[in-house]
């Protein structure tokens, strides 16, 4: 039904790509020009009505909503996403210190969980029914039924109290990203393990994968040569998903868990300031770096997919 | 059997656990094949013809709770008493196996040629190169032309019957012993059947190996094999040659079978004669004769005792108390000039 | 594009379809034809068999005829009215008098609705009955088909697949339809069943004069149970005419080669199959790229150069057969020599 | 085909992917209901169940250890830095919970479905509306559109709930579409179509009762995923608000004594992971029984 | 060629297990393989992305790592005149110094100033030191004295320390280290002040990026600063005072109480303010002292309930304080004197004592006062601000109930607290009971004047007697007098009180093993006050 070439599914995905961005821009605004009040959240504590009244004209929130979104959005596009009202300076380097340490500690934890989960799961899965598919079975539905900033906590009152093996918390090193990393880990770990074992398994029952056993084929040679270049476009893609799913949410609490200075603990901290410019651009910016994310994962499937599976 | 059998199954017993109950897929079949040998196994589906030559290579889907038991002799080795990395040599090496549909039991990522490929680098440790012009000719062998070229296709580029001829490519790369083809037409086109089957046979002429061919289509099993096993329910009910099934069946079943579908040759006004009632998996306890309850001669003690197997000729056998009796059902009707 | 009207049915036709055509778009943008301009008729009372290998249009041509799926070019004409130009609610009100029943039975059935239930809808969507009524017609139905009334409540997933083909038999004659479109109904069942549901099938036909338009690949199946039969190839009707004709004189080499390859299960079978072999070569073209000309040229031991270039006519061939091929006549009077099928099969 | 995103539905795919876990023993099969059970029933009856009174103080027994015994008695999960019995509040915790789960995924639900049907149905630009919406919806970090939300209308319970269908009702929408487009192509609703139902009667009779199965699995697998949420919200302080309690909010009250007093954070999140753990496995086993997994 | 001869029952298991063998062939040599590679995976992610983090951190190594700091918020601004939070000033206040200070028991001390006089009741003159620089080489003297004065209180300059500057006119140079610093009437407090009010460079300050590189004359001059993770800052080697001994600080950002708790345990850091009573077995060593600080529930007395003083009194004497002390605070807190001040400050009333547990009679005023069944009131409290601010909520709602007041506490983000408190009493909206902490750095009686005084800004009190009294005092430069009138005040205060006097509360700094230091009254950290050991 949707035939398109794999080139104009980029451009159709790009496109589609920034018109969810831009949806996300007119959310965050709504929320903060259509419910809140940013004249009151800027004024200080002891303003009085007329002064709030004042900024808001200063502001220009007296016009017209749309008249607001253009002008705001304009600025938007110029890099200008106001300034912290704790800070004393811009929102935008604010939101962009902190975006690398979330993207350090998500990717690592990814690198991790794809690791973990995805041998693990393929393993699983080729091996259906075995002792190591029935002990990872348990483990795993556990850990993706648990929160992840509960782990988190176990974890540093484990490793770092009782063994006193790694940071605690905050960032002075390396050694900091250890328990955190992990923590993200183990859930969206488990996560992949579960779908690429389900993957693979779905594999392992094709009729092909018995004609290679009918062949007298090693394992190995039919996990790596027929199994994997079947599943390897679904491992990659679950693995992409994972990331995406990992910052829409799991990530920023365990920033706050490890005092990780990413954007989760910038919006926490924002957010208890009531720091508006620094919340709607951590989400602005935040968003448009999973909305490209996703993006680069449905192209990356699109096109492996389409070597694959053409016609 | 004069011969020392190639293939020789005693009591091969194959049961499933499944949620419904013990589901006895095979049960008590022995056969043997002598090299060279072609012979059908005809049968509907559930009557444990698949299954029981899975069970030769044991090939059984993941997860499957399977108990397998008896003897399979391969060339004098009991195959169920291989361990795994054993049976390996065997698989593919000398025993090749043809599976029903063309369409899945290729691998859609792999070049068809490195599917031919691999056993021979596996079995016989050819060479990268060596192995690729080996599968070069047997694609031409088996009729895929410009072989050279189409090697490097993927599975997607080949019709249905290209594609069954590539897994018969696959199937005798090592020039096996035996191949096993499982329903191996049932998926092509009528006019793809005939040359699938002729190259089957053409192959097995060759390439002297034995054939074990499989089908629900009686007409198939005419055409290539000599010997028939009928199996309903799990057992095999009846053995004998194509002629004696055919034109002196001893076991109701393999009566009816003749005459359950339309045939070209066949007066169209000629009513057809059902079996009643449907074939049933075997779970569960059961006693008597697997066939009593869609049986046209069922008495008493069918449906209590299990029937014994009678010689009604050489090389014939049927399991059946009518048999016992030495009563035979009517034989399939014989159009004018049909049949010799 | 056809010239010549189909061969005449016995009686007024019942449903009468002219220049067929259906188009799909699939991936990547191409267009196929799986039905070309297709004529034909089917009397009333009257069973046509259709019969062609899998991917030649049959059964789209059946949903086509039933405006399941909608032709892109053609008419239809059902009960003296163009099923082309209805839609909406004319066109469903018409669905009481033409019903389909399907190769698979358990997927042809809702699997959440008891049997009873799925007899009783047609009734109940075209306000034939009121709910009791709808039930007690639903259970005589049921009967005729051979199931009790224990089969009432039960659901699809319960019944094996023979009963449930009953079953849909009975869904499709409730409302007591002038044509079912049965779209290779025994195909999917045991062998040992398919009988049964034969013979049924011709009860029922005895009982309510109903019409069938008989969908098989299976050339016995559909000569068994037909009055006439028409032979689809790659999207058209290569040949039709009287069952009997038809079988005791295939003219066109396309149906010689059908039907010498069907496997008669006799000691004939061994020769048969080399023979079938030799007759037939190759495998269906893909309906993305159908060949020039006469869509059957490069499968035909026959084919001449104007076979490449030039469609085949349909011609009338005696007895009621009507056969779109150039050379009939030549291959019928035995001047035309074929070639070897030995392009598919090289020797070793 | 579908369109690779518009068909992708993590959540009914992890529903999948928990089924064709090897099975349990049949005693599994029914230890994962009974959890349930227990947690419905702690929550219907409440305080009644409970040791203590939730909100007892006794700041002469606080920060027992777990199995530890005051004036007032007996105390198996200990107390926590007022003397509060942390069994007894674990409970009072159980009602919010599991209502938030149960209410947010019930609301996500209807408007999933809803929107799940019409996309399905009529196709064209509703559809392209409904699946541009669902995958803004995923694509967005939720959580940190939850605390801008959050800030901005105030954290409450009702806010929560509120927000929470956010989160799950693109994995409604996404599941009913699919299913919906699946099920207009199977043969028995092309059979309803021959036979002459109309559109609705055709969702109605034979679209709606086959969705629904898949929909039960996916609605046990939700309200999982929004108890974790809601735990995660209360526990950045942005969620449920004292006095109201949920495990979450117990997770976060007792994170300062963590290492003083261990089973404040602990406890919480057991039992929190354990009801999550048992709606997923509950879920396996609907998905294993509906036969929709292999 | 045998039929079947019965089906015998045999053993199902054996065949099963040798079935599964067959279906589930588990390599023995894959496994291992697998761990393998997922750790080889994890080995040359960690050392791959490991040498890039090395930016500044240290984790191994305390010998010979600066002494650590942790704060639990980011300064939004070391700007020390912009803002006035603890934990921005334990960095700035090591950095920036003001004209007076005060000494480690609270008296007031000459810093930059030489020393001060009032020329007449609205003129302060300040003799300044010599020979006094910034870390960036301007120098200091009057006329920056007088800019650091005048930027403070421009209105166009928004700083949270509006308070500290209330009844400040401006400043003017009198000669090159003289300056007068003007005040709007009378203002006794005004040397006190000066110790609120940071000396900034000129230069430095007008630039923007002075937020963010401060610049002082402190003994610790700013090094830098990695934005959600730390500051350091190292000595000032030209420092016009004694040189501290510690030569380099980092103050690390950790937002949680539990972790710097635990970081302090591994070693990490030297020194963790505001522990928690119950973690102070877990810090290696730990100073407590009684701070400035006195926590309190403030009423609003223009609710209907609560506008008889008898109501208010019943309520302090519901509450055990006690207890409160002993139990939550582990003792690290006693009830305070029923009046926000200590021995020794300006203003604190030696008559007057804690409010005691007594319900009994608590429940009698009540019923005196026409409320024998209590009343419904709501307990406003910020989340996360004061050292268990919800927990003593808690308390107090239980021991309120004990006497039928039913008080539901409703937890508040510190800026919405902040904004309740400014709704005048009367008005819609306005809060019942609010709890909070009173600092007073000043040490001294006028620092309570927005709670207590009609107009004040958070005041939900308006009694005349306290007004003209408060005013008298402030026009009042006699130390003595002011005294007089603030003990008077006080002694209003208690049969018309503003609030439950909880505790007069400790702070507790968590110490490494090498650091020595007694903290100061008035909970400055300053770093030259701490010493290394071996």
């Amino acid at each position: 039904m949707h035939a398109q070439s794999p080139g104009r599914f980029v451009v159709t995905r790009i496109r589609d790509g920034l018109g969810i961005l831009l949806l996300v821009t007119v959310v965050i605004f709504l929320l903060g020009y259509g419910l809140g009040d940013p004249a009151a959240l800027m004024s200080p504590v002891d303003a009085t009505p007329e002064e709030i009244e004042n900024l808001r004209r200063l502001l220009g929130l007296d016009r017209p909503l749309y008249v607001q979104f253009v002008d705001y959005f304009g600025h938007l596009l110029r890099g200008d996403f106001g300034e912290s009202l704790w800070q004393y300076r811009p929102a935008l380097p604010i939101v962009l210190e902190a975006l690398p340490f979330t993207l350090l500690l998500t990717a690592t934890a990814l690198v991790l969980a794809g690791l973990l989960g995805g041998i693990n799961g393929t393993l699983a899965g080729f091996w259906a029914g075995s002792r190591f598919d029935r002990a990872t079975n348990f483990l795993t539905v556990a850990a993706v039924s648990v929160p992840s900033f509960w782990v988190g906590l176990i974890l540093i009152a484990v490793a770092a109290v009782r063994i006193q093996l790694f940071p605690t918390s905050g960032f002075t090193g390396w050694q900091s990203l250890v328990l955190p990393a992990v923590t993200l880990a183990v859930v969206h770990g488990g996560r992949i393990h579960l779908l690429v074992r389900s993957a693979t398994f779905e594999e392992m029952t094709k009729p092909y994968a018995m004609v290679a056993r009918s062949k007298g084929l090693p394992d190995r040679l039919i996990l790596w040569k027929h199994v994997l270049r079947n599943t390897s476009v679904t491992v990659a893609t679950t693995i992409g998903w994972e990331y995406v799913r990992m910052l829409g949410g799991a990530a920023f609490a365990v920033e706050v868990v490890f005092a990780w200075p990413g954007i989760g603990q910038l919006m926490i901290n924002a957010a208890n300031r009531h720091d508006f410019p620094v919340l709607q651009c951590a989400v602005i910016i935040a968003g448009a770096f999973v909305v490209a994310t996703n993006a680069l994962v449905d192209i990356g499937y699109r096109l492996m997919d389409a070597r694959l599976r053409v016609a | 059997m004069i011969q020392e059998p190639l293939l020789d199954v005693r009591n091969l017993r194959v049961r499933f656990e499944t949620p419904r109950g013990l589901l006895r897929a095979v049960d008590d079949v022995s056969f043997s094949v002598a090299p060279r040998e072609t012979v059908g196994i005809v049968g509907e589906s559930g009557s444990g013809k698949s299954v029981t030559m899975l069970s030769v290579l044991r090939l059984f889907p993941p997860l499957a709770r399977v108990a397998v038991s008896g003897q399979v002799l391969f060339e004098g080795t009991d195959l169920l008493r291989l361990s795994e990395a054993e049976l390996r040599e065997v698989r593919g090496a000398k025993i090749g196996m043809v599976f029903q549909d063309p369409l899945t039991s290729l691998n859609p990522a792999l070049p068809v040629g490195e599917q031919i490929a691999e056993s021979l680098r596996t079995h016989r440790g050819l060479s990268r190169v060596a192995a690729r012009r080996r599968a070069e000719e047997l694609l031409e062998l088996v009729g895929i032309p410009d072989p050279a070229r189409r090697a490097d296709d993927l599975p997607y580029r080949f019709s249905g019957g290209m594609r069954q001829r590539i897994m018969i490519a696959i199937a005798i790369a090592c020039e096996p012993k035996l191949l096993i083809a499982d329903e191996p037409t049932s998926a092509l086109d009528v006019t793809v059947q005939a040359q699938v089957l002729v190259l089957l046979e053409r192959l097995q002429r060759e390439l002297g190996m034995s054939l074990i061919m499989i089908s629900h289509d009686l007409g198939v099993i005419a055409a290539t094999s000599r010997r028939v096993l009928v199996m309903y329910g799990g057992w095999i009910v009846e053995r004998g040659s194509v002629e004696e099934i055919l034109e002196r069946p001893g076991h109701p079943y393999s009566a009816a079978l003749t005459r359950l579908v339309p045939d070209l040759d066949q007066p169209r006004d000629e009513p057809l004669v059902p079996i009643p009632g449907q074939p049933a998996p075997v779970v569960g306890p059961v006693g008597g004769c697997r066939f009593a309850a869609r049986c046209a001669y069922v008495m008493d003690r069918c449906r209590q005792e299990t029937p014994p197997a009678v010689a009604l000729a050489t090389e014939h056998i049927s399991l059946c108390w009518l048999s016992a009796d030495g009563v035979r059902p009517a034989p399939a009707p014989i159009p004018a000039g049909g049949r010799r | 594009m056809t010239v010549v009207p189909p061969a005449p049915a016995p009686a007024a036709p019942l449903m009468q379809a002219r220049d067929v055509t259906v188009r799909f778009s699939v991936r990547g943008g191409a267009v196929i034809v799986p039905v070309d301009g297709v004529s034909l008729e089917i009397g009333p009372g009257e069973t046509l068999g259709l019969v062609g290998e899998s991917g030649c249009g049959k059964s789209t041509l059946g949903r086509a005829l039933l405006q399941l799926v909608r032709p892109a070019a053609g008419r239809v004409a059902f009960m003296g009215q163009d099923l082309t130009a209805l839609d909406g609610e004319p066109l469903r009100a018409m669905r009481r008098h033409m019903q389909i029943v399907f190769q698979d039975p358990r997927g042809s059935l809702d699997p959440r609705m008891a049997i009873r239930r799925i007899v009783e809808e047609p009734l109940r969507v075209h306000r034939l009955a009121g709910p009791q009524e709808a039930a007690r017609a639903a259970r005589e139905m049921l009967a005729l088909v051979g199931l009790d009334a224990i089969y009432d409540r039960q659901r699809p997933s319960q019944l094996s697949g023979g009963q449930l083909q009953r079953v849909a038999l009975a869904r499709a004659l409730v409302t007591r339809p002038k044509l079912v479109v049965c779209d290779e109904p025994v195909s999917a069942l045991d062998v040992s069943v398919q009988a049964q549901v034969l013979n049924l099938l011709v009860d029922l036909r005895a009982r309510f004069g109903v019409a069938y338009l008989f969908i098989s690949h299976n050339l016995a199946v559909a000569r068994h149970i037909s009055d006439r039969v028409a032979v689809m190839y790659l999207g058209q009707i290569v040949e039709e005419g009287p069952t009997d004709a038809l079988f005791a004189r295939p003219r066109h080499p396309y149906t010689q080669g059908l039907v010498a390859s069907v496997l008669r299960p006799g000691l004939g079978a061994r020769d048969q199959l080399a023979a079938a072999a030799r007759l037939v070569a190759g495998d269906v073209p893909s309906l993305l790229q159908p060949p020039p000309g006469c869509r059957y040229h490069p499968r035909c031991p026959f084919a001449q150069e104007r076979c490449r270039t030039e469609a085949p006519r349909r011609e009338p061939a005696g007895g009621g057969q009507v056969v779109a091929c150039h050379f009939w006549q030549e291959i019928a009077s035995g001047t035309a020599r074929p070639r070897p099928a030995a392009l598919a099969t090289p020797s070793a | 085909m579908l369109d690779a995103r518009l068909g992708r539905n993590e959540d009914i795919e992890e529903a999948r992917a928990l089924a064709r876990q090897a099975t349990l023993s049949r005693a599994g099969d029914l230890f994962w209901p009974a959890v349930i059970v227990a947690l419905v029933l702690l929550a219907l009856t409440g305080d009644a169940l409970a040791p203590y009174a939730p909100t007892a103080q006794d700041v002469g027994a606080r920060l027992l250890p777990p199995f530890a015994t005051s004036s007032r008695g007996f105390h198996l999960l200990g107390t926590d830095p007022l003397g509060r019995d942390l069994l007894s509040t674990m409970i009072a915790g159980t009602r919010l919970s599991l209502f938030i789960g149960v209410t947010a995924t019930f609301i996500g639900l209807v408007i999933g479905v809803g929107l799940g049907m019409a996309a399905g149905y009529y196709g064209g630009s509703v559809d392209r509306l409904v699946m541009r919406l669902a995958e803004a919806q995923t694509a967005m970090p939720m959580f940190l559109v939850a605390i801008l939300f959050l800030v901005v209308l105030g954290p409450s319970v009702f806010n929560v709930i509120i927000l929470l269908p956010a989160l799950v009702w693109p994995a409604f929408a996404r599941l009913v579409r699919a299913e919906t487009l699946r099920l207009r192509e199977t043969l028995y609703v092309e059979a309803a179509v021959a036979t002459g139902c109309t559109g609705p009667q055709v969702l109605w009779s034979h679209i709606l009762p086959n969705v629904a199965p898949r929909v039960a699995v996916l609605t046990v697998i939700e309200v999982g995923h929004v108890m974790l949420a809601e735990a995660g919200l209360s526990f950045l302080g942005i969620g449920v608000q004292p006095p109201d309690v949920t495990w979450g909010l117990l997770i976060a009250r007792g994170r300062p004594y963590l290492a003083v007093a261990w089973w404040l954070v602990t406890m919480p999140g057991v039992l929190l992971g354990l009801a999550v753990l048992a709606f997923n496995m509950l879920a396996r086993r609907f998905e294993v029984a509906s036969g929709s997994a292999a | 060629m045998t039929g079947p001869m019965g089906i015998e029952r045999r053993s199902i298991q054996q065949d099963t297990s040798r079935g599964g063998d067959v279906t589930m062939p588990v390599s023995k040599l894959v496994l291992p393989r697998a761990a393998v590679l997922t750790a080889v995976g994890l080995a040359v992610a960690l050392v791959a992305i490991g040498p890039w983090l090395e930016l500044g951190g240290a984790f191994a190594g305390t010998a010979t790592r600066p002494v650590v700091l942790t704060i639990t918020t980011e300064p939004a601004t070391l700007d020390a005149q912009a803002v006035n939070d603890r934990h921005s000033r334990v960095v700035s206040g090591n950095i920036f110094e003001t004209l007076l200070d005060r000494d480690r028991t609270g008296r007031l001390v000459p810093l930059l100033a030489e020393s001060y006089e009032a020329v007449n009741p609205t003129t302060w003159r300040f003799r300044l030191r010599r020979g006094v620089t910034f870390h960036n080489g301007e120098p200091f003297n009057a006329e920056v004295a007088a800019y650091s004065v005048n930027r403070i209180i421009d209105r166009n300059y928004r700083t949270t320390r509006g308070s500290y500057t209330v009844g400040i006119a401006g400043a003017r140079v009198v000669d090159e280290y003289t300056v007068e610093v003007l005040t709007s009437g009378v203002n006794a407090t005004l040397p006190v002040q000066m110790t609120s009010l940071p000396m900034v460079p000129p230069r430095a300050s007008q630039q923007r990026d002075f937020a963010w590189r401060p610049v002082g004359t402190g003994p610790y001059r700013f090094l830098g600063w990695v934005r959600g993770r730390e500051m350091r800052i190292a000595i000032n080697d030209n420092y016009w005072g004694p040189k501290p001994t510690i030569r380099e600080v980092v103050v690390r950002i950790i937002p949680d109480k539990q972790t710097e708790l635990l970081a302090l345990r591994a070693g990490e850091v030297d020194v963790v303010l505001d522990l928690l009573p119950e973690q102070i077995q877990l810090a290696p060593k730990h100073v407590s002292h009684p701070a400035p600080e006195y926590s309190y529930i403030a009423f609003n007395t223009h609710k209907r309930e609560m506008a008889d003083p008898r109501v208010r009194i019943a309520m302090n004497l519901a509450v055990d304080k006690e207890r409160l002390a002993r139990t939550i605070y582990q003792g690290h807190a006693r009830p305070n004197m029923s009046q926000h001040l200590s021995p020794g400050m300006v203003g604190f009333n030696p008559n007057l004592r804690p409010f005691p547990y007594d319900p009994a009679r608590a429940r009698q005023l009540l019923a005196e006062a026409g409320f024998p069944q209590g009343f419904a009131v709501v307990l406003n409290t910020p989340i996360g601000r004061y050292l268990k601010g919800e927990e003593t909520s808690e308390y107090v709602a239980q021991q309120l109930a004990q006497v039928g007041i039913q008080a539901r506490v409703q937890l508040h983000e510190w800026t919405a607290y902040q904004n309740l408190g400014r709704i005048p009493g009367d008005r819609p909206g306005a809060f019942d009971l609010k709890y909070g902490w009173n600092s007073n750095e000043w040490f001294d009686g006028s620092r309570i004047i927005a709670h207590i005084t009609c107009r004040g800004t958070s005041s939900k009190i308006c009694d005349p007697r306290i007004d003209e009294l408060m005013t008298r005092a402030n026009g009042t430069v006699d130390q003595r007098a002011r005294d007089e009138m603030y003990q008077q005040v006080w002694q209003i205060l208690n049969e018309n009180p503003y609030s439950i006097y909880l505790l007069q509360q400790n702070l507790i700094y968590g110490l490494s093993a090498r650091i020595q230091w007694r903290n100061r009254l008035d909970d400055e950290v300053r770093i030259a006050d701490m010493r290394l050991v071996r």
